[in-house]
């Protein structure tokens, strides 16, 4: 017993030394051979895991030596896996927020201790955009409005200027079900104003819920509606089930989704859904990892880095297959 | 004590008059009817209030939504049945089937569907070992396996979405002659074979006096490991089953697939009238208990309101099932 | 019968105690060999930090334990607090915090009523209040994350003392050492280990029931909601998902802290060990790289065993420890034949 | 015999510290205590004796609390009582024959349970040294304080209950069969802890079914029969034949008349115990019963009679020794397994472990039997029915009811299902416990005369019971066990109750002597 009481006063002391201000030296170190540890949120969903593959492959060519961290979208866990990484004491972390609102704290805490951080794929408020050295990740407005004209489009194809159409959108108050939907009403606006949202509910980026959120609006406009907007490809799927169960074919309606994710791959195939946007979980990892990279031999990095956001239908549906493993 | 049973006396029908109001108001009866009765009240005035509520599309809606969470609080209701509460794994079990029914799905849809069911019946039997010969405590050693089954299942399908190579549409969206959803059908079957068990097999008699009053049951040389193990096996599978449900969906497994379902299927089991304390209620009502709970999820959707506004709802109808159901224990005591 | 010297020993918990304080140090040491630093001012400042919010959840779920009761809402009590703390105490935390302890503090005597009066079990009663719960979080939200731009509150709490502890697991110490004293110093305490113990005899023998059931479960839902609180503003958000799985582990640590499901056993002291070895354990394993399926399987097994142990095992020596003496008494009554 | 003592007694001494007038309590329609007075001295320890349903544990009840008198009141030391309101511990405190220990609290905590002087803030410190002190004085020296109760003995554990009432300082303490669990020793350590108790100036009641023990402890002696007060008596002015006789009462011989017995013929062994025990509770008994043998095993509490009979329904998985029926060794390692030879058993405890309350009267008569009225796994309701119907008119049962809840039929009624529900399996051999505990007296004549019948048609019956009269009435042979060994095997039809109830009580004979 005593023994590890003894060692815990050793540590403590240890640590007071620890936290007392930055760690000078690795701020300039080369990138390598240099130890980064990657805490991300779970292995758990399909993007994730692609997005660490990436990240894992990218980070190989640079020679960086990297540790992960997994904790399951659990804020609090990734405050302490935080802490644990610090302890650890190494040349640079690059952290995937669990909630982008939750990892603040946890950011100032990285910016104290002068470890070089990257943050990548949700954007916390940029008015804390003095406690990352970079971020990168996607442009959900950007994203947003890109499935705002490809639903256009849609219906010009059939000859519509003007109609209507419902939205799905992820857990209300998350980053990106606000931008998407702030860039897709946005551009709607603008660019085709006879078409008009007549419902929208939460699917939670959950296909089950997506499903019974899609019926009880097809109850209500299903004969009024010529389009679905669904912020994710799995939530589309939702809708589409829901469609059939209210006897409505889905190739009759302009479906548009997102992230390009495998759903959505395999329902462009089949020509169910209209278009998506590919939010490449491969270019995401990629990103982060060059960002990190750069960091590190000392390079000048760009505060923010959006990845692209093409347009995809079931021409260009094989620009996916990467990013969907296939 | 004495309060309540006075409370329970004054709830007491002052005789009630015809003998049709007597067997409605019989006390184990009771709640189980007055379900129904509301079920009915409820679909009436959402026709009178939401207009096509009672359209094809939003009536399949609602029979599409009772389909799985039916089946599972079917399952459930043996548990409850045989006085061990509640199984708190059925959630990660179905979560877990939906990986294997799309893993699987290019064997043809027969032989995933036997697949799952496998899979279901083996981790229900698992559960009935640690509870029925083991002795231990239903509630935790449920939310023990169902953590192991999930952390099993993430660490095998590395949480990917698994996309099922083959055809579910027939469980999916497939309907029975056209009108009635194949799911559904599979529900009113399996509630059926259900009743028809536990009403009418020794397995059943045992289930049930097990559940009234087990140290009896052991006195009368009752089968009480055995039967213990079969009720969880019939569980497990039950919610393999509910998972396959989802799954067919779009052909599709993931651990997300069928989150809320062991609360869902204890809500319905509860406000159904399915006692607590086991050995009272039957598997029928349960099913009716699903089908009020997705009447009123409807109704609250349809009319706008958010899925966190109905866990809500759910919550508050089991306390105030629990609370009933105890008042009316008051009653026959 | 044991001598009568080691009664300090005793009146802490006995030599169980001893036992369960040696695997921690084992399970520490073990940890400390397989990754080098392991045991360093960050890593166990980590772990009381962890500390912090289960040790809180799992001391109010551990009374009710002990009382023969058990608490489900814990879980869902952590997220409702958290929200309720950064809605209403948008200006002052203070506020925020003693709103949502004053809210805990209801539901807990809720759950104390139907579960006395009723005698419904409270699993039972306590699934019910899980769920309102859980809906309510969302619905106070609008099923929104809740943020606050105070991140300076946050600060305060977290922010190392002594390197390896914060204002916020410093409060969970002294909430452990003050149900120490309940257990210890007060009648109430007595009365609930009696009510977990033998709960006839206990009412014959004049322990209040009712009285003990309320403590344990106010207790219960307001340390829960404290912890609830208190992420919330160290992490400024809330969200209705925070505290999922809490249950799972704050159940396990007690039951590894020596806790019986049967009540009546356990205390305090041994629960802050359980919980310890659990946080290390998870802690550890995350450091070696393990993810989070991972360790929530390795979660589910401890939890499984030591529900086997608890059920089966501990009755089957009880019977035998009877039988024992039994025949001892009989070897001393019996007449010869 | 049953003359006037009493009253003398009293006069002598002017001051009570107890005074009971006319109490009277009925349970509906069974009185349990007929106008009953009675009254303690101050120091004097003073011995309650009679059979079972005398009335004793009535009057204990009643001046606890927890029950409250149909007539009659009750003054201690000056201070009345409020009928039906728990006693006053500082007046009077009970030590009774089921323990009211904790076991996860410490023996201190025990002792202190319900003690007044302890307030919300409970500093155990405090206490430590008196209690320490009165453990010492009742000789629990070597036990911590700080020790849970449950690793005691129960002997242990029956001394800290008793320390519990002279903590509380109670004017009367009143121990109800404390003997009935220990061992010799242990006894010695309660009587000395008792006298002690009593030169200390307070006022014992000492309740209990051992003679000698009540010659050895008491100065004065009350005997109840039928819930009446027979007599109080100087313990030094009493033999023990007085006294038995006191408590059997006269009719006895009369009794004899009316029981008629089946003359022990030569029967062909049935069932046959060979060196048969459990460990630790019965030391091994050799027994032959059989055909048609219809046995009574009796015994005091704790004596182990009754668990003769649980061990061979199959409830003692670790009894020792050899069950032999028809001449073929069986295995009751658990009740399935007894059952599966021909073992069938009634519980005491109806509502726990007898019935089913909530299940209908038809589905309790069939449960031990499902497997003979199920084809391919399905129940056959009329042939179920059928079968129901049959043992219900068997033990006049009314067919009407068949369709009803157990929980609304009166107790005999239960129990005749709780029988018939055993005797469903056709058993070759019945065992009951307590066959009918709570039994209105028709009931109980039914089912003895449906008993009797059964056992004409060779099964073997064997019940353990605590009423004598069930004994006479029922048994062609009584088996007594004293403290684990059998101390007499008689014959009804030549044993008389006395001497039953003097092998019960006195145990085997030298033990009789010492007390003569």
């Amino acid at each position: 017993m005593s023994k590890s009481l003894n060692a815990l006063l050793a540590t403590a002391a240890f640590a007071v030394a620890a936290m007392a201000g930055p760690l000078a030296t690795t701020a300039s170190a080369a990138a390598e051979g240099s130890k980064v540890i990657l805490l991300t949120v779970t292995d758990e969903c399909s993007y994730c895991a692609l997005h660490k593959k990436a990240f894992l492959e990218e980070a190989a060519k640079h020679g960086l030596e990297v540790e992960v961290k997994i904790n399951n979208f659990d804020p609090a866990e990734q405050a302490n896996q935080v802490d644990q990484a610090l302890g650890e004491r190494p040349d640079a972390l690059v952290v995937w927020p669990a909630d982008a609102n939750a990892i603040v704290p946890s950011l100032r805490k990285i910016k104290t201790a002068g470890v070089p951080l990257v943050v990548t794929n949700s954007l916390p408020d940029q008015k804390y955009s003095k406690f990352w050295d970079a971020f990168t990740g996607p442009d959900d407005i950007g994203n947003g409005s890109t499935s705002a004209e490809a639903l256009i489009e849609g219906f010009k194809e059939r000859g519509l200027d003007e109609g209507n159409i419902f939205v799905l959108v992820g857990p209300l108050g998350t980053p990106p079900q606000i931008q998407r939907l702030e860039g897709f009403t946005k551009t709607l606006e603008e660019k085709a104003p006879g078409i008009k949202i007549l419902g929208t509910q939460p699917g939670n980026w959950d296909q089950t819920q997506s499903t019974d959120a899609a019926a009880s609006l097809f109850t209500q406009f299903g004969d009024k509606v010529q389009g679905v907007y669904a912020e994710a490809d799995n939530m589309l799927a939702g809708v589409i089930v829901a469609a059939q169960r209210a006897g409505i074919d889905p190739k009759s309606l302009v479906l548009v989704g997102h992230n390009c994710s495998i759903e959505g791959v395999t329902a462009l195939e089949n020509g169910t859904q209209y278009a998506t946007v590919l939010q490449s979980p491969i270019d995401d990892g990629i990103y982060a990892a060059q960002a990190v990279a750069n960091l590190l031999d000392g390079k000048e990095v760009e505060n923010i880095t959006y990845l692209p956001h093409p347009m995809i239908k079931q021409a260009q549906v094989k620009d996916c297959y990467p990013a969907v493993g296939k | 004590m004495i309060a309540m049973t006075q409370k329970a006396t004054t709830a007491m029908p002052a005789n009630p008059s015809s003998p049709l109001l007597q067997r409605f108001m019989r006390p184990d009866r009771l709640q189980a009817n007055a379900v129904k009765l509301v079920t009915v009240l409820l679909l009436l005035w959402g026709w009178a209030t939401i207009d096509n509520f009672l359209s094809t599309a939003n009536v399949n809606a609602i029979l599409y939504s009772v389909a799985a969470v039916g089946i599972a609080a079917v399952g459930m209701a043996f548990i409850t049945l045989s006085g061990n509460l509640f199984m708190l794994s059925m959630g990660a079990t179905a979560a877990v089937s939906t990986i294997i029914f799309a893993t699987t799905l290019h064997l043809g849809l027969p032989a995933t569907l036997a697949l799952v069911v496998i899979f279901g019946a083996i981790v229900g039997l698992l559960q009935g070992v640690v509870v029925g010969w083991a002795g231990a405590n239903p509630i935790i050693a449920t939310i023990a396996i169902a953590s192991i089954v999930t952390g099993a299942g993430a660490l095998y399908s590395g949480g990917l979405t698994i996309v099922g190579q083959g055809d579910a549409s027939w469980l999916g969206v497939g309907t029975f002659a056209g009108l009635v959803p194949n799911q559904v059908v599979l529900f009113l079957a399996i509630a059926v074979l259900a009743e028809i068990i536990v009403e009418r097999t020794r397995f059943g008699r045992e289930l049930r006096l097990i559940g009234m009053n087990p140290s009896a049951a052991s006195v009368a040389g009752l089968r009480v490991q055995r039967t213990l193990t079969i009720a969880f096996l019939v569980a497990g599978t039950a919610a393999a089953v509910a998972g396959a449900l989802f799954a067919s969906q779009a052909a599709q497994g993931n651990l997300r697939l069928g989150g809320g379902l062991d609360f869902d299927a204890i809500a319905a089991v509860l406000v159904g009238g399915v006692a607590i304390k086991g050995g009272r209620g039957r598997m029928m009502d349960a099913a009716f208990g699903a089908l009020f709970l997705a009447v009123v999820s409807n109704i609250l959707l349809v009319k706008g309101l958010a899925f966190e506004v109905q866990l809500a709802v759910k919550g508050l109808v089991v306390v105030a099932a629990v609370i009933l159901g105890a008042l009316i224990g008051g009653i026959k005591r | 019968m044991t001598s009568r010297k080691n009664g300090l020993m005793r009146r802490l918990g006995g030599a169980s105690l001893l036992v369960r304080a040696g695997l921690l140090v084992v399970i520490l040491g073990v940890f400390s060999v397989l990754s080098p630093n392991f045991i360093n001012g960050y890593n166990v400042y980590a772990l009381m930090q962890t500390f912090a919010l289960l040790g809180m959840v799992t001391l109010g779920l551990s009374l009710t334990m002990i009382a023969g009761e058990f608490d489900l809402s814990v879980g869902s009590m952590v997220a409702v607090a958290g929200l309720i703390t950064l809605k209403l105490g948008g200006s002052s935390m203070i506020v925020g915090t003693l709103c949502a302890v004053g809210f805990g503090v209801i539901v807990g005597l809720v759950n104390a009523a139907i579960s006395s009066w009723l005698r419904v079990s409270s699993l039972v009663v306590t699934v019910g209040t899980m769920m309102t719960l859980s809906g309510l979080a969302y619905w106070i939200g609008g099923g929104q994350v809740v943020s606050t731009d105070n991140i300076d509150a946050g600060m305060f709490l977290d922010d190392p003392i002594l390197g390896i502890f914060s204002a916020r697991s410093l409060l969970a110490f002294a909430a452990f050492a003050a149900v120490f004293c309940l257990m210890r110093f007060t009648r109430g305490g007595r009365d609930i280990v009696a009510t977990g113990s033998r709960r006839q005899v206990a009412a014959a023998a004049g322990a209040r029931l009712g009285i003990s059931l309320a403590i344990v479960f106010v207790i219960s839902a307001g340390l829960s909601a404290l912890a609830g609180s208190l992420i919330a503003i160290s992490l400024t958000t809330a969200s209705p998902e925070l505290g999922a799985n809490l249950m799972l582990q704050a159940a396990s640590a007690a039951i590894i802290g020596g806790v019986a499901l049967s009540g009546g056993v356990g205390g305090p002291i041994g629960v802050m060990i359980g919980v310890f070895i659990l946080a290390t354990l998870n802690n550890g394993l995350s450091a070696m790289g393990a993810n989070a399926s991972a360790v929530l399987f390795a979660n589910g097994l401890v939890l499984l065993a030591v529900v086997i142990l608890d059920g089966r095992l501990a009755r089957a020596l009880l019977e035998r420890l009877r039988e024992h003496r039994a025949r001892q008494h009989l070897a001393a009554a019996a007449p010869a034949h | 015999m049953a003359a006037s003592p009493a009253t003398d007694t009293g006069a002598e001494t002017p001051r009570r510290i107890l005074d009971v007038k006319g109490l009277r309590k009925a349970y509906g329609g069974i009185i349990a205590l007929k106008k009953v007075d009675f009254e303690l001295e101050p120091g004097e320890v003073h011995g309650l004796c009679g059979e079972n349903g005398a009335g004793k544990s009535t009057l204990v009840k009643i001046l606890g609390g927890l029950v409250a008198p149909t007539e009659g009141g009750i003054v201690v030391d000056g201070t009345a009582l409020t009928p039906g309101h728990r006693t006053d511990p500082r007046l009077i405190s009970i030590v009774h024959q089921e323990l009211s220990i904790i076991p996860d609290l410490s023996v201190l905590d025990n002792v202190l349970m319900g003690d007044d002087r302890v307030g919300e803030l409970f500093l155990r410190g405090r206490y430590a040294a008196e209690v320490r002190q009165q453990l010492d004085t009742i000789g629990l020296g070597h036990v911590d304080i700080d020790q849970p109760a449950r690793e005691l003995t129960l002997a242990e554990q029956q001394l800290v209950e008793i320390t519990r009432g002279v903590m509380r300082g109670a004017r009367i303490l009143i121990l109800d069969e404390p003997t009935a669990t220990l061992s010799d020793n242990e006894i010695q350590r309660v009587f000395a802890a008792v006298r002690r108790l009593r030169d200390k100036g307070s006022t014992i009641v000492f309740i209990s079914h051992r003679l000698p023990e009540v010659f050895d402890l008491t100065d004065r002696v009350t005997v109840f029969r039928n819930g009446e007060k027979i007599s109080t008596t100087r313990t030094a002015d009493l033999t023990t034949d007085e006294l038995v006789r006191a408590m059997i009462g006269r009719e006895v011989a009369a009794r004899e008349q009316v029981a008629h017995h089946t003359e022990d013929v030569e029967r062909p062994t049935r069932v046959r115990l060979k060196d048969f025990s459990v460990p630790g509770r019965f030391a091994p008994l050799d027994l032959k019963i059989g055909k048609g043998e219809i046995v009574a095993v009796v015994g005091q509490l704790g004596s182990g009679a009754d668990l003769v009979v649980e061990a061979l329904a199959g409830l003692r998985r670790g009894y020792v020794g050899a069950i032999e029926v028809d001449g073929v060794d069986v295995e009751a390692r658990s009740t399935t397994q007894a059952i599966g030879h021909g073992i069938a058993y009634v519980p005491e405890d109806r509502a726990g472990k007898g019935v089913f309350l909530d299940a209908t009267v038809e589905t309790n008569i069939t449960t031990s039997v499902l497997d003979r009225v199920t084809r391919f796994g399905f129940l056959q309701f009329g042939k179920a029915s059928e079968r129901a119907r049959h043992l219900a008119s068997l033990f006049t049962i009314d067919p009407k009811r068949l369709p009803s809840e157990v929980s609304h039929l009166s107790g005999g009624n239960q129990q005749k299902v709780a029988i018939a529900k055993a005797v469903a399996l056709d058993p070759r051999v019945l065992l009951l416990n307590e066959p009918t505990r709570g039994v209105d007296i028709g009931a109980r004549t039914e089912i003895y005369r449906q008993l009797q019948a059964l056992a004409k048609t060779g099964m073997v019956v064997v019940f353990f019971t605590t009423d004598i009269e069930e004994v006479h009435e029922l048994a062609d042979r009584v088996v007594t066990i004293f403290r684990g060994a059998v101390v007499a095997d008689r014959s009804c039809a030549h044993a008389s109750m006395d001497d039953v109830l003097t092998d019960i009580i006195h145990g085997p004979r030298d033990n009789q002597e010492r007390a003569a």
